[in-house]
């Protein structure tokens, strides 16, 4: 118990001092990073906790980016604000997408491909819609100033994003322990005896994702004001979808620590395969893919779910030797 | 809209329809026997249109004359990638199937585009090249045989699910492989079998969309996602469902682009999608072939 | 297997940081960065190599054009190496760097970080506007100059950089030239075409254009009937066809990529719709070399309003037959453009006569560049960093080769217009 | 006082009725049995009554409120809990962690939850074993921990459906004691069983079902006396 602190303890360190010894531009990994750690975070809540499979979480990812900027650019909102507005926005979508596919029971493969359709219902109505400027997509004017969410250098962006990151990470950590929690995991695992137990499974469903959709806004908002750039083609790209899951999957899905060990092997990965690959485009590409094929293929439970297993494993073993022992000495 | 650009529209929806339709079949067979989201279905057909072109390009070989080629290629391909990949993950969750079939997408696409470079290609068929035209209504040549073929495909494959040794052997591996393997039926082999099989019917639809369009590396994301839309409309598994639910899409995206402007014939679709799964969450004809 | 999944997490950040522990770059951005740039090159100037970074597209759905494009830049390079390098560094060889930008914003910051890192005196990309615009506010705050070849969207320059330079015109030339070349094509063949349907893509590039077009028509006394975007990789064009079929304008104006741009000509013809004019504007089809030459029985007398190389020139034709030797295939006009900001990077390099990123920057600004390919003046920037004189001009495919029928200088020869 | 209450209970099945016009009442404090060959119906009546299907025709009345067509979360919070005939557990969960959800029911306190939890554990003698995942148990072992998971949630009146199955005799009898010991601490228990010895000496009254109808209820003695009985299980002996 007091190593797995000691270790969260010097993780902290090393992320908060992390810009005093990085180049800019490992500070722009760390961003993206950690981004991608924030969302997929989010997206633990409902699929990796309560194993509802949402492989259209840039649904709420846009909406977070849209919002903010559509309410700085036309409306003067500060983002900080505007980053919460997005985030009850995505919440409120999340709401009405968990209604229609719980009410009706869509589980597994249905429920994946209604997320996925959800995200591209977006997309398609903003590509079409004048206020959302079309497919021009919407630029934030230039104006360092943290007040306005914008920072001289990236060292800000990083803060910003480790903060929301540790915040998350405590939201999730004490889900994890909560009652709320507790009823998800026994959604996934079974929904017949978690109901058995008293476990409201449409309502802890609703709450899961509309916690999970409104979270996953914030780390829109923070992309937006990061590339101070938004298109429907971007931000609700179901690329976006996958660079929020994979992270949660390798890392370990249901697990507080899955999506962020998970988002700091995953997209480092895909930087340092285009940079050891770049001769020929295209080899990197599938240099990855091979790459997170074996990872999986080896790790089927991500890397903290296997780090768990091999903990019980030692325990148990441990168990057995010094209970071995006790009968010999009885 | 005017009488002619309805029943126009009517006609190329149909069309593009069986083309949709097609693609969809592999699909909704991989799922409905194996319980996979096949991601890599697209790059697939993208494979069995660079066996056209090439055969077409390098050999004078007849696009249709090619079409058995690709889909053995294919088959070959397929249940190679289900013995050495995939078949190590048969009872993992769903979702690292699904990442798994990612990745397999990223190395064919990629693997293309090394191999075969980015540009993109198009062959001329002569013989394809006119329109077939009746009075003011106008149809293409080789999507009507694409669409005829599509047909023939989702017929044949129903009855060889339904009539065959095989086929039933694959059915019964679909509704119980415990109760399959206990009369006998390896599983493993089916397995190989059927996403040989998806693969080969992936290859057929590139093979056939080949004269149509001009072909890239990465001409796959073009249709996988509406292809996902037409499998569930039809039902996962459900074969001649995903036939109907092809020209389906087809016909409601025609329509829709005739009525509406811009892209909004794009959210027709997901809005039918959408619809269909939370009213009838298997698919118009129900789950299951 | 836990070793295996430590390992592995090790074995990435080892990676990581060996790989851009190689170059120092500091962590404190804009003015410091500067500094050290100085400070790195201002002692001597004793170079041996000199790198430029290329930033495209190399994968994905737009991996055609990007690796054009690359080339391109490539062959300009290898021109000035075969003929001594450059010679005010004492013939220091130019290197290449160059990177997939895989059209996605983020991944363009940090490539633009790895070639600043690299050691770059300067960038040239990226092909497409969310991209553009990432990565030139990236080379902003480092203060590497980016010369962006192609990337239409006005705002790339009009947000007071100082990096950022462009040669392409910006998106709403186009469609301004249209329809100045439009009446004057009326008039001096005597026809009155006034209706236009006008098919785009849907991203950016052909909805800006779209809108621009669709304002500004009435003036030059053209209707617009209809617009009618696309997803760039669509499969089906026949909607669109059909709506044009209904509504029969005089001229389908097209903003597309190729493969769009394709199918939009079949489909047009297999739907037996014969308006008197098809028209790009900046069209990635009927500016394609390929399509120019191997679609010859559908391209027939299509005219795109584009940017164009200047086919009066010796050096143009000299250009493209090395472009063609080399990689076996046609140099079509983003390549050209590619190639121009190669040779604008290259020349002022040459003229700076350093290294640093500053001087090279100042070197740009100043260009006067007139010994080029392009159907244009002299490149000369603006205070914004446009190339002023970019300018569409108006092309025709004829018998499998394209041709400037308009405006003078760069005329080859008359139109044939409306089609026969 | 009556806790459980059925009136002309009936659940078809696309045709087939599985509960058949079933009658009958359950008193607070009770041991009540429930016996029948295969396919009578047992099962379905349990499902019928927790809320997982949900009656065509028929009043239930829990504490004289209707809970007919309630779910079954909500039949659990009213104080009915259940086990399952094939086990139902939540496999890549801990034994203390599978309790913890059903002690979340009535407690919302991570460490209320948890002491309960492990209180119920000890009671079914598996507290050693907490911290193993519930799927590296066997059979046997995971139905006391579904014993201990449905206690959890502290409920009056408690389903149990055939947890005796597969428990060699030693198990058979601890289980026994256990469920003696749960009836002494005020919880009504209906179970399932087919093991005649454990029916006979737990039960105070035996509702005897066939068909989906109830053939007989009664004393134990009463019901092995039976002719109706007697013949049913002949007949579904042969």
């Amino acid at each position: 118990m007091k190593k797995k602190w000691v270790l969260i303890g010097l993780l902290l360190v090393f992320l908060f001092t992390f810009p005093l010894y990085s180049t800019n531009y490992l500070l722009h990994i760390g961003i993206i990073t950690l981004m991608f750690a924030f969302a997929s975070q989010a997206w633990n809540i409902i699929s990796g906790y309560s194993g509802q499979f949402s492989f259209g979480h840039a649904a709420f990812f846009g909406v977070g980016a849209y919002t903010s900027t559509v309410l700085l650019v036309e409306y003067n909102v500060n983002p900080w604000i505007g980053m919460f507005i997005g985030a009850i926005i995505a919440a409120a979508i999340a709401f009405v997408l968990g209604f229609l596919t719980f009410r009706y029971k869509l589980k597994g493969a249905y429920f994946s491909l209604t997320t996925l359709a959800f995200a591209e219902i977006l997309r398609v109505f903003v590509k079409n819609t004048d206020f959302f400027r079309k497919t021009m997509g919407i630029m934030i004017p230039l104006d360092i100033n943290p007040f306005w969410y914008q920072f001289q250098t990236r060292v800000g962006y990083y803060y910003t994003i480790l903060i929301l990151t540790i915040i998350i990470t405590v939201i999730v950590y004490l889900i994890s322990r909560s009652r709320l929690g507790f009823n998800l995991i026994a959604i996934r695992e079974n929904e017949d005896a978690a109901q058995s137990l008293g476990v409201r499974t449409f309502k802890n469903k609703m709450i899961a994702i509309t916690l999970s959709g409104g979270l996953t806004a914030f780390a829109g908002t923070f992309y937006a004001q990061y590339l101070l750039f938004v298109k429907p083609e971007t931000v609700f790209a179901s690329d976006i979808s996958v660079s929020i899951l994979m992270p949660a999957i390798v890392g370990g899905v249901g697990t507080v620590a899955g999506p962020i060990v998970g988002s700091f092997i995953v997209t480092p990965l895909g930087e340092l395969t285009s940079q050891m690959f770049s001769n020929l485009a295209g080899t990197n590409l599938i240099a990855y893919g091979v790459i997170i094929i074996i990872i999986i293929l080896f790790m089927p439970e991500g890397v903290v779910g296997r780090y768990h297993d091999w903990v019980n494993r030692r325990k148990k073993g441990n168990k057995e030797t010094q209970e071995q022992k006790e009968s010999v000495t009885s | 809209m005017s009488l002619w650009l309805f029943i126009q529209s009517l006609i190329d929806g149909l069309l593009m329809g069986g083309i949709y339709s097609i693609m969809a079949i592999g699909l909704t067979l991989i799922f409905g026997v194996m319980g996979i989201i096949n991601f890599a279905q697209g790059a697939l057909m993208m494979l069995g249109m660079y066996v056209t072109y090439w055969a077409f390009t390098l050999a004078g070989i007849d696009p249709y004359l090619s079409l058995p080629l690709s889909a053995i290629a294919l088959f070959i391909l397929g249940a190679l990638i289900q013995k050495g990949v995939l078949e190590r993950v048969m009872d993992a969750p769903d979702h690292n199937i699904l990442l798994i079939t990612f990745g397999i997408m990223m190395i064919i696409e990629n693997t293309a585009l090394v191999l075969f470079s980015p540009d993109f290609r198009s062959i001329t068929v002569p013989w394809l090249s006119e329109t077939i035209k009746m009075g003011d209504y106008v149809v293409s040549k080789p999507k009507l045989i694409a669409f005829f073929i599509s047909m023939s495909v989702a017929l044949l494959l129903y009855w060889f699910l339904q009539k065959s040794y095989l086929g039933k052997a694959i059915r019964g591996t679909a509704n119980n492989k415990i109760g399959a393997a206990l009369v006998g039926i390896k599983s493993k082999r089916i397995n190989y079998i059927t996403f040989g099989l998806g693969a080969a019917i992936a290859a057929i639809a590139g093979s056939l969309m080949t004269p149509i369009i001009s072909i890239s590396p990465s001409i796959g994301h073009t249709f996988i996602l509406k292809t996902f839309v037409v499998v569930v409309l039809g039902g996962l598994g459900n074969v001649l469902g995903a036939f109907v639910g092809g020209l389906i899409i087809g016909v409601s995206e025609a329509l829709a682009g005739a009525a509406f402007s811009g892209t909004l014939n794009e959210l027709v679709i997901y809005v039918i999608f959408v619809l269909i799964l939370i009213f009838r969450p298997k698919g118009i004809f129900g789950g299951g072939s | 297997m836990k070793r295996l999944s430590l390992l592995l997490f090790a074995l990435f950040f080892a990676l990581i940081l060996a790989a851009c522990g190689e170059s120092k770059d500091n962590f404190r951005e804009t003015d410091s960065q500067q500094d050290e740039a100085t400070e790195e090159t201002s002692g001597s100037e004793q170079v041996d190599v000199i790198k430029i970074g290329s930033l495209h597209p190399l994968t994905g759905p737009q991996a055609s054009e990007g690796q054009e494009m690359r080339d391109a830049i490539q062959l300009a390079i290898d021109e000035v190496n075969e003929n001594g390098g450059i010679k005010s560094l004492g013939g220091a060889k130019v290197e290449l760097i160059d990177s997939d930008s895989e059209n996605n914003p983020e991944k363009g910051i940090a490539e633009v970080q790895t070639m600043a890192n690299a050691g770059v005196v300067g960038i040239i990309g990226p092909y497409t506007t969310a991209v553009a615009l990432a990565a030139t506010q990236e080379a902003e705050r480092i203060g590497v100059p980016f010369i962006v070849d192609v990337g239409s969207a006005d705002a790339i320059t009009e947000r007071g950089f100082k990096y950022t330079f462009r040669i392409q015109p910006p998106a709403s030339k186009f469609p301004e030239a249209f329809l100045k070349y439009v009446p004057q094509l009326n008039e001096e063949y005597g026809v009155e075409l006034k209706t236009v349907i006008n098919a785009h893509e849907d991203s950016d590039f052909g909805t800006g254009m779209a809108n621009v077009l669709k304002e500004n028509a009435a003036a030059a006394g053209l209707e617009v009937l209809d617009t009618l975007p696309h997803p760039f990789d669509t499969a089906d064009l026949s909607s669109d066809v059909n709506k044009i079929k209904a509504q029969n304008p005089d001229i389908v104006s097209a903003t597309t990529y190729l493969n769009d741009g394709q199918l939009l000509v079949e489909t047009l013809i297999g739907a037996n719709v014969k308006p008197k004019a098809i028209i790009g504007m900046a069209s990635g089809a009927f500016s394609n070399a390929k399509f120019i030459r191997e679609q010859t029985d559908i391209n027939q007398y299509i005219m795109d309003v584009n940017y164009a190389m200047n086919p009066n020139s010796e050096l143009t034709e000299e250009v493209k037959k090395k472009y063609e030797e080399k990689y076996n295939k046609g140099l079509g006009p983003n390549a050209a453009i590619s190639y121009t900001a190669a040779k604008v990077l290259l020349d002022a390099i040459e003229r700076a006569g350093s290294t640093d990123r500053d001087k090279i920057r100042e070197a740009i600004a100043e260009t006067r560049l007139t010994d080029h390919i392009l159907a244009q003046e002299e490149i000369v920037f603006d205070e914004t960093g446009q190339n002023v004189n970019a300018q569409p001009v108006v092309n025709q495919i004829i018998d499998g080769r394209s041709y400037v029928v308009m405006p003078e200088p760069y005329k080859e020869r008359d139109a044939v217009y409306p089609l026969p | 006082m009556t806790l459980l209450k059925l009136e002309h209970v009936t659940k078809r099945f696309a045709g087939l009725v599985a509960v058949n016009d079933v009658s009958f009442s359950v008193d607070k404090g009770e041991i009540v049995g429930i016996i029948g060959p295969n396919g009578a119906g047992k099962t379905t009546l349990f499902h019928t009554i927790s809320g997982y299907h949900v009656a065509d025709e028929g009043v239930i009345e829990y504490k004289r409120k209707n809970i007919r067509g309630l779910k079954p979360e909500i039949i659990c919070e009213h104080g009915i809990a259940r086990t399952f005939q094939i086990v139902q557990p939540f496999g890549n969960l801990t034994l203390l962690e599978n309790v913890i959800v059903g002690a979340f029911n009535r407690h919302k306190k991570y460490s209320e939850a948890k002491a309960v939890a492990m209180e119920m554990l000890e009671f079914v003698g598996m507290k050693k074993r907490a911290d193993v995942r519930m799927k590296d148990l066997t059979f046997p072992e995971q139905k006391k921990v579904e014993l201990a998971r449905a206690l959890a949630t502290e409920p009056e009146l408690l389903f149990l459906d055939e947890i005796m199955s597969g428990l060699n005799p030693t198990e058979v009898q601890e289980m026994i004691e256990i469920i003696k010991e749960i009836r002494d601490r005020g919880i009504t228990i209906m179970f399932i069983e087919h093991l005649m010895a454990a029916v006979m000496s737990l039960s105070e009254r035996i509702i005897v079902m066939h068909h989906g109808e109830v053939l007989a209820i009664g004393k134990p003695e009463e019901v092995k006396e039976n002719p109706a009985v007697i013949e049913a299980y002949l007949g579904g002996a042969v």
